[in-house]
């Protein structure tokens, strides 16, 4: 199989299905000659024109309003909020339109479209550029929320995305868009709400999504040596949430970490330990449930601060290592 | 700023002989009967609707337009039901006027299964998309932000429809009223924004919140004709929306029309009307644009006493009858209540 | 003590503040003449002119951004949205304005302000009027986030909310504000981050806030017939939390149960356990932590769904005997 | 729409005699000076500022105003230091001009502890509060919203204070620029609005994304004074803000000034420049603010070819030195990354 960027995934998914449905289109800014800010659509505006690819100002609340509109009239707007945090200014959009439409006109309306959604941290963007808001998203009823790790998922995923009838939070995290790895040609999708299980294991299961998969992964590989064995789970999609593939695990190694880089409190590992609290892994845990999350701080500038205000590789192992050794 | 009183000035010139006006426009005389019902109808399903408030039969608040019914009667007039309606929340004349089944808008008044949402919606979230109808707006000003989306559907669907979008002078306030109108007007999109400037948002008088009246200015200043007219003048306002629908259904962008009105009652329910006097709501009173028309229609022997009379009892029936209606149905299950939040 | 309601009694600390400290106003639609939609602000106009009670026009981003301004150079401004839903058209300046000025500039603004927010179903106003989205405010760091449940809880946190150097969301449930209670003459104030127990109770240990106190209340009336004692823990403050109380209360009861009003998926419940777990409470935990929370819906319409789809004193009562009798 | 391009007129004549128009201005000619040692600083400030990332010594991103100098030196010169700045991304020069300390902002740059923000913001937030410097914004346009809560405090403390608000063209088009303008307007708050429109934002041409050029037309429409003026003309840039800091001083309210002038640069590192072309960009080059003073100066024989040079040099080692104050200066310890959250 072939190896391409995180990025390429996702533009290919755009692009494939633009050419497959004619009622998929984009919007956002810098779409079109400029590629987007990080390159996705690159060539899009080359191939479909401005039919289909609609660059607009500088007016996230109408961009995404505006994919809602045409959601509702029968296309399939795939948008692009240029960074998660600008969230901020198009939530409206998301909590009392988007998410709310069908069902407050009795289910009369169905809103499919996709907000494609960069987030995450480590680009030295700061306060405003490196957010991580998914846990927000998944308090809105209505709304799904997907999270890809890997150029695979994010492939499949996205195209499961864009054929959804509901509106779908697509989140793609900026340091991933160069990470490579296997994705077959042609199309595939991978339903939303099936977790991916990225490391079977039998000591601690880790829940976990986008770049920390990796960075669990690599500490999973440094923890082995010491004979702790770490399975990792990726919901891969947030909401809906595969609780069952969670449950399953936790009943299997009795241990539960959930690490996200969103900010620790009312972060969506609450929403993990909520989850497994009230179901039969309960009775299964040894130990109690742990979350290593983002520090509570806007992300600041400075590389030596941005970096301690994320969980890293040595963070990770340092929290497996206590909950294994029953040190907290 | 802000002084500059909104009656400065209209574009349009009253209408005071109807057969001659309604010649020029191409309107026969049911059209013009039709209005009028329209607007009748409108005022007994809203006076309907306090009746029922006052009994505790209906759950929440509501905003009527009583005194604003020819902005919806014109506009519904020139609207093709394939166009489609974004309305707000002081909706019930639009949808009327759009051809919407009052027992099925009674029903959902009093949130009963029959309703056109399930009655998950109630007054303010009236919908029917199947007939292009996209619901009413709670947040004020939303409805200006989802309408360039359906222009731009519309747009590559290449059909000839329009959206129709319906707002208030307090919703022109918002920050989406800009970006709305720039995205329509950049793209030429097939959008007809409605302003029905009724002096208030809430207890806001509009010169009082507002830089510079009347607004149809900030639509210029975005690239989008832009139109002051009376909205109690009932021909006016099909005059000018229907100019609006044909310019913008030609391809030539967004057209913007400013109807100046005034809402009789309260803003809803919790209202005490404090922040306006008695004598100035009188005033208005006398310009009632039911009337107004009234007078004008039998002024120019289009209609007779008689048939006025049956006009209000055919409407004071039809909305008897959505009572029944609504009163007889079924309240939803609730075991059903999760249902719709997923498609 | 005098019995005034709760709209009563956050009228009493808005205007004694703004007679103590003129640099305190208010700001927001409707406060003049019309009094406020829940008539919170009502004679406030007629006492301060309109040099200390702005009335805006409906920008709710532009109120929410110029609190900020204002406070930032040194002003103590107490804005309103009319309802908490409207937060989707103002999250701007909340996230990325409020809560990370003084963080990004290095310690150098303060933002002194408080934005009141009806929260709430019950009221028959649907899905865009009634919410309950505290939990996303909870996870923005920079934000302090108060939830009174009673009159003399709503007076004295809302004077140290707007005396404290942060901003501050203070939360107003709509169906609390004819409630009565003894409110002393005078000035007093409880500080932010206190919980506050309201029964004490030896069996389950429920945290809870706003109008769910009154209903976990009633609840445990029905329940100690039962021989099951209840204890009552209202945070009070959301953010910051006062995580001891809870971990205290957990510690001697062995069970908790969180009930709120805001949708259970990703909502504040989550926090909670995930702090009992953190915590030496965890080893105290004799049932499995449980929630009860608002179902994943938008407030419906009409008067029975609108019912079901929030908690009720039935459904805590169920909840009680289920966990008590070990019934999950 | 969007097709009226945005060149069609001035509220400026071009200033050809240096000396002439100082006068008429009240300016000395060590004012002359400083608004040109203001722009080759900032120039070099940026020119060193692409220097440091070439060399992997500044993190994240960077948005450089080289070509724009004249707004912010003009600007600089006309607005008094206890009145308020809210800047926007593209902001070095406006900082310089406001007499920041360059050791402070380059050491910002590099992240270190004795930054402005302590290295928290970088150079998308830099502000010195106490110094009436409220900071750069990331979210487009959110400066604007700020402002008129600045403008509210300024009458309630009943100080004789501006607001100063600087936001580019993009920006012009969120929505709550039209929120700002109408808040400022219906209050007479004295808040001054400076829309640097130098032709992008990003990659989106200002005609194609604009129902109508320029924005003081929208200005307008809201009551607010607009004026649209040359922005590589420093002196009219003085001119025109010193006009606008005094209207608004005298309580009259808010003013608008649009400042045409051009992004030499990309919009930031990622920028390839593939939406425009090298021809426009030289073109542009042609009209360099800095040269074309320079000429004035020099043709109104204010400054000789020595003093430029010797001016040249100043600069050139105010900013080695602001390099090496930063470079040797500690990064902020990692254990106090909490801190700042709250107060
Ligand atoms: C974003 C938002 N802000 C405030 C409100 C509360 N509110 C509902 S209607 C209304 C007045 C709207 O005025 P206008 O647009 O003139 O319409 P009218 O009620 O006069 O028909 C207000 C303030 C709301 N629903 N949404
Ligand atoms: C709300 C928001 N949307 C988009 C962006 C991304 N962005 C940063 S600067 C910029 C262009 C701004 O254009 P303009 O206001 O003209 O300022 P200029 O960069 O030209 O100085 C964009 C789109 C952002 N930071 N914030
Ligand atoms: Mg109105
Ligand atoms: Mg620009």
């Amino acid at each position: 199989m072939p190896e391409i960027t995180l990025r390429q995934a996702i533009h290919d998914a755009i692009i494939e299905e633009m050419r497959r449905d004619s009622t998929v289109f984009i919007m956002g800014e810098d779409i079109g000659a400029y590629g987007g800010a990080f390159g996705v659509t690159a060539g899009i505006l080359e191939e479909f024109g401005t039919e289909r690819v609609w660059e607009t100002p500088i007016s996230e609340e109408t961009i995404v309003d505006s994919a809602v509109g045409a959601a509702m009239v029968g296309m399939r707007p795939v948008a692009e909020l240029m960074f998660m945090d600008f969230m901020g200014v198009a939530m409206d959009p998301l909590i009392n339109q988007a998410a709310k439409a069908r069902y407050m006109f009795g289910g009369k309306a169905t809103i499919p479209m996709v907000l494609r959604m960069p987030n995450g941290s480590g680009t030295g963007a700061a306060a405003q550029h490196s957010q991580s808001l998914e846990t927000i998203l998944m308090h809105i009823p209505g709304l799904k929320v997907v999270a890809p790790s890997t150029p695979y998922d994010a492939k499949g995923l996205l195209l499961s995305a864009i054929r959804d009838p509901n509106p779908v939070c697509f989140l793609e995290h900026k340091l991933l868009y160069k990470s490579k790895g296997e994705v077959p040609d042609g199309e595939y999708t991978i339903p939303l709400g099936v977790a991916d299980v990225k490391r079977e294991g039998t000591d601690l299961t880790i829940v976990t999504s986008e770049i920390m998969v990796h960075k669990s992964l690599s500490a999973a590989e440094e923890v082995i040596k010491e004979g702790i064995s770490v399975e990792i789970i990726d919901p891969r999609t947030l909401q809906p949430l595969d609780v069952d593939t969670i449950t399953q695990s936790v009943m299997k190694t009795g241990r539960l970490l959930v690490v996200h880089e969103a900010v620790k409190t009312a972060g969506w590992a609450g929403e993990i330990m909520a989850s497994v609290s009230e179901s039969p892994a309960w009775d299964y845990l040894d130990a109690p449930m742990r979350r290593l999350a983002g520090l509570d701080v806007p992300i600041p500038y400075n590389r030596l601060l941005e970096r301690a205000s994320v969980p890293q590789e040595e963070d990770i192992i340092r929290e497996i290592r206590a909950i294994v050794n029953n040190q907290y | 700023m802000g002084t500059k009183k909104i009656r400065a000035e209209y574009d349009n010139e009253e209408t005071t002989d109807v057969f001659q006006k309604a010649e020029a426009l191409g309107l026969s005389k049911p059209d013009l009967v039709w209005m009028y019902e329209v607007m009748v109808e409108t005022r007994h399903f809203e006076e309907m609707a306090t009746t029922l408030y006052g009994l505790g039969k209906v759950h929440g608040t509501m905003h009527l337009s009583i005194g604003q019914e020819a902005v919806a009667a014109g506009t519904g007039l020139a609207r093709k039901a394939s166009d489609y309606l974004l309305n707000h929340h002081r909706g019930h004349g639009h949808f009327i006027a759009s051809g919407a089944d009052v027992n099925k808008m009674m029903a959902e008044f009093l949130g009963k299964d029959t309703g056109f949402c399930r009655g998950r919606g109630g007054s303010m979230h009236i919908a029917d998309v199947s007939a292009n109808i996209l619901g009413a707006q709670g947040i004020v000003g939303a409805q200006m932000g989802i309408a360039p989306g359906v222009g731009m559907a519309i747009k590559m669907k290449k059909t000839d429809q329009i959206a129709l979008v319906i707002f208030g002078d307090g919703a022109a306030n918002r920050g989406v009223f800009q970006e709305s109108l720039n995205m329509s007007s950049i793209w030429d999109l097939p959008v007809v924004y409605l302003c029905e400037n009724n002096h208030y948002g809430m207890s806001a008088e509009v010169e009082r919140v507002s830089g510079k009246v009347p607004f149809r200015d900030r639509a210029e200043a975005l690239g989008v004709p832009g139109y002051f007219i009376d909205g109690n003048d009932v021909l006016a306002v099909y005059e000018f929306m229907k100019n609006a629908f044909d310019h913008a259904r030609s391809g030539a962008g967004p057209v913007f029309v400013e109807t100046e009105t005034y809402r009789i009652l309260g803003h809803s329910k919790s209202d005490r009307n404090l922040y306006r006097s008695k004598e100035e709501i009188n005033n208005w009173k006398e310009k009632d644009p039911i009337q107004r028309f009234k007078k004008l229609l039998l002024e120019g022997d289009v209609i007779t006493e008689d048939q006025i009379e049956d006009i209000e009892k055919k409407m004071t029936k039809v909305i008897d009858d959505a009572v029944t209606f609504a009163e007889n149905s079924p309240e939803p299950n609730i075991e059903d209540v999760t249902e719709y939040v997923y498609a």
